[in-house]
């Protein structure tokens, strides 16, 4: 019964002990809008069949509801409204109060990613490992604008507000991947802010925190999720990608060819002549690429929109040279070497 | 039942088009543009809020062409979302707001009440003078500056977007003040110009939901109004009301804008239903079943609705204990909805019903505002909120409501109000065609997309993973019907402008007051002042002459 | 409006009332009509105001120490001064509406005078206020850099301190606009007992003005 | 009420006249230097909160009555007045109801993050924002602080 009501509402597959009560209530509620719905429709059908004007200038009697139908009238739909609304409530209740033994993790949206964290870490981005059967709290927060975190197959739904932390918990049942989406409305990459859970067997769980853990004293393999090389001790060039990889640099911007994505391509970049939106023609060199990470709205190249969030403060000076030092990097003969896994 | 006084003489069988009407006297711009006459300010908003719903309609095509595939199909992701800002701004604040109240509650409010004119006249114009210049503001706030916020302008993302917003921003207030004075307008007129013998409670039904709109209008739309100009002030200056880092809070912002916009759903749907009261019981020939519930459920969602805006901040970070309390206020509104539908329901019980497009319209209009309806009760039980929250279930429940009822309420009182308003009928057959096909089309666009919100797919996205790819073709195929019927509609109504048969006084045999002045009404409305008898929905004894003059059936 | 050229002067000292729209039955019934159309107005002007007031409780809630501070570094003086001004041009202009109505232009109009000068002193004391606010750069959102504000939310009382006060002397021009231009119409003799519905209108106006501030000066300067 | 003028008088007037509206005002004055008296005495500050808003209520009224002739005013005007007082009083209510019973961490200001990995860490939070609820934030921070150090 529940798997058939499920295919029939389109309703992604029950991996959570929430998805179950939501999907219950679901079905309770949906049955009673279509069976009411129907009814209401049969109802005015029937009465246009019986009562189909039969004389241009047919007279009707003069009817008004009895005190009983108006008691009907409200108290029926009422009893069922406030019946959703008490299951409805109860869960919610239990949705948003974690069990005190709940596991954290903190979320953080920026534009347009994910990225997630453990107390003792480590830190990923994009796929979130958690133990099957072992309920989970998150701590969501935001960087810059108002994200919101969606698992549908978990039905739960969390705002990432900046500045400060919102928590919803869950207790995944099945061992899967399932879909991270933002839900709210967040700029140009709004509907690609995708992420990954990844439900793992509790055992399998605490074998891979504890081997990521160990691995955190160069944290560089969290990202070598992302890249797919490690390099501990890497060159600045190196650095410098794997801090545009955390940063989402590459998104928006291509390094393994010169077709433009969201933003201009980073492949033959430096020292290129480029034109701007305000038609003045600049060479793309150090001060300017800097500076286009930390003002990038004021001098845009021609044919792109000012989209691109600001990196004052988000990058150190160190760490802002080093991406410089990748983008030089990039140089249309020496492609095949310098991308790697870099995208996805 | 005694003849209304004003009906000096019935019109003959064969109907005249009579010499003198609002729609002469004066013929040149300046006769329009400076008109005190509210049936003229009504049409000049007919005007204005069907150039917004062209406008929107062709961004909604737009949106629905670029979903047909889930990559990028026509337009680039900022494009796209453009597109839905506007579409969602135009839609909203230059043609559903607007649309019945200003238009028809203009063109019926004082004739229904026996009144020469709205209370202040002058204010009624600077209205449409305001509503114009706003709208013109936001629309070229909104292409040249380009904002991408989605009509909700939710902070943060709206305070430091890169696009220019203000404008836009500004052209929203603007265009509040127009509504405020409006509302303000409508409450003083039934509150002072009532003619004898309409008694608050002989007021026809649709006055009854003008009023409780204009209460809405006129208490809500200040908030909204502050609320941009905190927006726009903190996007130029950075004042970080709403922008945490600065210290603001962005929670704030949402129950402020909601506290306007979710009473604006009802600014829309509530005349709708007004209209819906009034057809019915034309088509149906037939007294209106349980007329003091539908008048008080009007105040009571008018009273009610304010403060149910809590149901848009379920997932937003508000305290469990306000969800609650907003869940259970939603369920009230339900309530109000759900005995205005029985009473109408009730009111075929028995009657002599035509079926003509209004009925059509008032068929769709049922099932779109029970289906509509009872999933916003769904929404509003906290714990399903959860999952569907900002994704196509909310879409599809709001264009269920906002678009099925409010345009169904729209076209049901375009074609009822049709003959008393330009003196000419419009051919059934086609209107039929094209009333089917709209409810067709309608259901074909919307019902994948609660499917679609089921399965999880987020509103406001330009690409979508190909599992939602079916239905989103589904939805797009529906979209494109439903253009089509409203080709149709604008195709025939135009034409019968101008050559549609001699509608004469009283084509539909409504008992409404309306329809006691001639068929267009002369600028003046009544010669003196009428004295309604009877109730405006009483069909127990139809006088002959007035049925006999019977529409197309 | 009417122009008072076409208007007769009568035997009392005042010109006719101008005639009733056509739409009215009866002037009462206008009358009405025009007071309650005032009264709708002022009730969206409170609602205007509820969202300032409403964001000052949620930041005061979540900022006490600097609202308490900052309050502190407030002019009570200036703002006691402004609270006095304004009730007493309230005066005035409830007295002006007595005497319109008693068909007396002319005390009405030096009563009006009055308080247009009252709001005048008004917006000057606001000025000065505002020319300290600049100078020690206690201003909001980014432009904030006072260091007197050690608790974290300066700026943001700021913020709502300029808004609320700004947007309440925007409200006190409007006023005094409303109040000169009954004032040239009681200089001209147009109101009677018949007809003062302006001078009531304009001075419903200038009391919620009175109202706001009212509101504002505990809220801002005292706690 | 006092209609102490002549010939003119308006039989349907309504109001005070100059002198009861004159005392109206000295009511008024005195109110708000009782108003400012209160504010320096030393009490907690919600008190003082209460007690201002209390008096600006008071002086709310007797504006509203009687130099805005609501006293003698059509009832419908009253009603328009209090509504919107009304729905003032609950909008201030429910969003006052929100801030005061959220979930503590979304309630307080947490200066804009530098950089993610302090952030994300319990320990980027600043002092008195409110704790996090018990076992979740203590120590755990350390670890990951110095992995964010790249």
């Amino acid at each position: 019964m529940n798997e058939l009501m499920r295919r029939m509402l389109f309703l992604p597959e029950q991996a959570s002990t929430f998805a179950l009560d939501v999907d219950r209530l679901h079905y309770f509620v949906i049955t009673v809008t279509m069976v009411a719905s129907a009814a209401v429709a049969m109802v005015a059908i029937g009465f246009f069949w019986k009562y189909r004007r039969r004389r241009e200038n047919q007279a009707t009697p003069f009817i008004a509801p009895t005190a009983m139908f108006e008691v009907l009238a409200i108290s029926v739909p009422l009893a069922f409204f406030l019946l959703w609304f008490a299951i409805g409530f109860r869960d919610f209740v239990k949705v948003s109060s974690p069990p005190p033994d709940a596991m954290d993790v903190y979320v953080q949206g920026k534009q347009w990613m994910w990225k997630f964290a453990y107390p003792e870490g480590p830190n990923s981005l994009g796929v979130l490992h958690v133990p099957a059967n072992r309920p989970v709290r998150l701590l969501i927060t935001s960087r810059d604008v108002i994200h919101s975190f969606f698992v549908p197959a978990f039905r739960i739904k969390m705002d990432a507000l900046p500045g400060r932390y919102t928590e919803i918990w869950f207790t995944a049942t099945k061992a899967g991947r399932y879909q991270i989406l933002c839900t709210e409305y967040c700029g140009a990459q709004h509907s690609k802010m995708w992420g990954e859970v990844v439900v793992m067997a509790p055992e399998a769980f605490d074998e891979w925190i504890k081997e990521q853990q160990r691995g955190l004293v160069s944290r560089q393999d969290v990202l070598a999720d992302e890249i797919g090389q490690v390099s501990p001790q890497g060159s600045l060039t190196q650095w410098g990608k794997q801090v545009a990889v955390a940063q989402g640099c590459l998104r928006c911007h291509n390094v393994d060819t010169r077709e433009p994505s969201t933003g201009p391509s980073w492949v033959d970049l430096y020292q290129q002549t480029t034109k701007l939106t305000d038609g003045r023609e600049i060479i793309a060199d150090e001060a300017y690429l800097t500076e286009s990470m930390m003002e990038p709205t004021v001098k845009v190249v021609a044919g792109y929109q000012p989209l691109m969030p600001n990196y004052q403060g988000k990058l150190s000076g160190p760490e802002a040279a080093a991406i410089v030092e990748y983008i030089k990097s990039l140089r249309s003969d020496r492609t095949a070497q310098a991308i790697g896994g870099a995208e996805q | 039942m005694t003849a209304p006084i004003t009906t000096t003489a019935l019109p003959p069988s064969e109907p005249v088009f009579p010499k003198k009407s609002y729609l002469n006297d004066g013929t040149t711009i300046r006769s329009w543009l400076l008109t005190h006459d509210h049936k003229r300010i009504g049409l000049l908003y007919l005007v204005g809020s069907i150039f917004g719903l062209f406008l929107g309609g062709i961004f909604a095509m737009v949106i629905r062409l670029e979903l047909l595939t889930p990559g990028p199909t026509i337009i680039e992701a900022l494009t796209y979302n453009r597109m839905f800002t506007l579409h969602g701004l135009v839609m909203i604040f230059i043609f559903m707001i607007p649309v019945i109240p200003s238009v028809f509650g203009n063109f019926f409010l004082p004739i229904m009440l026996g009144a020469k004119d709205v209370a202040f006249p002058k204010w009624n114009l600077t209205s449409w003078y305001i509503y114009m210049f706003g709208s013109a503001l936001m629309l070229w706030g909104l292409i040249t500056g380009g904002a991408d916020t989605g009509w909700t302008f939710y902070a943060p993302y709206s305070t430091t977007t890169t696009t220019n917003i203000t404008p836009v921003l500004l052209g929203v207030f603007i265009i509040g003040f127009s509504s405020i004075l409006t509302g303000l307008n409508f409450i003083v007129t039934i509150h002072t110009l009532r003619a004898p013998g309409v008694t608050w409670f002989k007021m026809p039904l649709f006055i009854w939901a003008v009023y409780a709109t204009s209460i809405i209008q006129v208490l809500a739309t200040p908030v909204l109004g502050l609320t941009t100009l905190l927006v726009s002030a903190e996007h130029t200056f950075g004042f970080g009301f709403f922008d945490p880092a600065r210290g603001g809070d962005p929670i704030l912002f949402q129950h402020l804008f909601w506290f306007y916009s979710h009473p604006a759903v009802y600014i829309m749907v509530l005349p709708s239903m007004g209209v819906i009261s009034e057809v019915i019981c034309a088509v149906a020939r037939k007294n209106i079943f349980g007329y003091k519930m539908i008048a008080m459920s009007s105040l009571g969602i008018a009273f009610v609705g304010f403060f149910a805006w809590g149901h848009h901040l379920f997932t937003s970070g508000q305290s469990p204990f306000d969800a609650g309390a907003f869940a259970a206020i939603s369920m009230l509104v339900g309530i109000f909805t759900a005995i205005k539908v029985f009473n109408w329901v009730g009111t075929l019980y028995k009657g002599a019903i035509a079926f003509t497009a209004p009925f059509a319209y008032i068929c769709g209009f049922l099932f779109f505002l029970v289906f509509g309806g009872m999933t916003g009760v769904a929404l509003a039980t906290v714990s399903l909120d959860v999952h569907w929250q900002d994704t196509y279930f909310v879409v599809a429940h709001f264009h269920f409501i906002m678009v099925g009822a409010v345009i169904m309420g729209f076209l049901a009182a375009l074609h009822y109000w049709f003959p008393k308003m330009f003196g000419r009928k419009y051919p059934e057959n086609w209107a039929l065609l094209a009333a089917g096909l709209i409810v067709l089309g309608f259901n074909a666009t919307f019902i994948p997309q609660f499917l679609l919100g089921n399965a999880g797919m987020p509103r406001r996205y330009y690409e979508y993973p190909e599992r939602f790819t079916s239905l989103n073709v589904a939805s797009t195929a529906g979209a494109s019907l439903l253009a089509f019927g409203f080709i149709i509609i604008a195709i025939y109504l135009a034409i019968s402008l101008k050559y549609g048969e001699v509608a004469g006084r009283n084509p539909w045999g409504s008992r409404g007051y309306e329809w006691d002045v001639p068929s267009p009404p002369p600028t003046e409305n009544f010669d003196a002042v009428p004295v309604f008898t009877r109730g405006p929905h009483e069909y127990q004894d139809v006088p002959e002459e007035l049925a006999k003059v019977g529409h197309a059936i | 409006m009417q122009s008072s050229a076409a208007r007769k002067m009568t035997a009392e000292g005042w010109l006719e009332p101008p005639p009733v729209p056509h739409h009215y039955e009866s002037e009462e019934n206008h009358k009405h009509a025009l007071r309650l159309g005032m009264w709708l107005f002022l009730g969206t002007e409170v609602l205007l105001f509820a969202g300032i007031f409403v964001g000052y409780f949620v930041f005061r809630t979540y900022f006490p120490e600097a609202f308490e501070q900052a309050g502190r570094h407030l002019s009570l003086f200036w703002g006691t001064a402004n609270t006095l001004v304004l009730l007493t041009s309230s005066l005035t202009v409830a007295t002006a509406h007595y005497y319109a109505e008693h068909g007396k232009n002319r005390n009405a109009f030096w009563l009006l005078t009055a308080s247009i000068t009252m709001g005048g002193m008004f917006l000057c004391i606001k000025g000065i206020e505002y020319h300290d606010k600049f100078v020690e750069l206690a201003l909001p959102g980014k432009f904030f850099h006072f260091n007197e504000i050690t608790a974290p939310g300066g700026p943001i009382f700021y913020v709502v301190y300029f808004f609320a006060t700004g947007l309440h002397a925007l409200h006190v021009i409007v006023g005094m606009s409303l109040l000169t231009w009954v004032a040239v119409r009681c200089w001209r003799k147009e109101f009677s007992p018949q007809y003062y519905a302006p001078v009531e209108n304009a001075g419903l106006y200038w009391h919620l003005v009175d109202l706001v501030w009212i509101f504002l000066y505990p809220l801002l300067y005292l706690v | 009420m006092a209609s102490t003028s002549s010939a003119g008088a308006p039989a349907h007037s309504h109001g005070f006249g100059p002198g009861k509206l004159f005392l109206n005002w000295l009511v008024l004055v005195c109110l708000t230097f009782s108003t400012f008296g209160v504010s320096q005495i030393p009490m907690p500050v919600n008190y003082h909160l209460a007690a201002a808003l209390c008096i600006a209520v008071v002086k709310l009224s007797l504006v509203v009555l009687f130099f805005m002739h609501l006293w003698w005013g059509e009832g419908i005007n009253r009603i328009v007045f209090v509504t919107s007082f009304l729905f003032l009083f609950l909008l201030m209510f429910f969003v006052m109801a929100d801030v005061g019973t959220r979930f503590t961490l979304s309630n307080s200001r947490i200066p804009p993050p530098p950089k993610i990995d302090q952030t994300l860490m319990p320990t980027g939070m600043p002092p008195g924002m409110g704790t996090v609820p018990q076992g979740h934030s203590e120590g755990s921070g350390a670890s990951s602080g110095e992995a964010g150090k790249r």
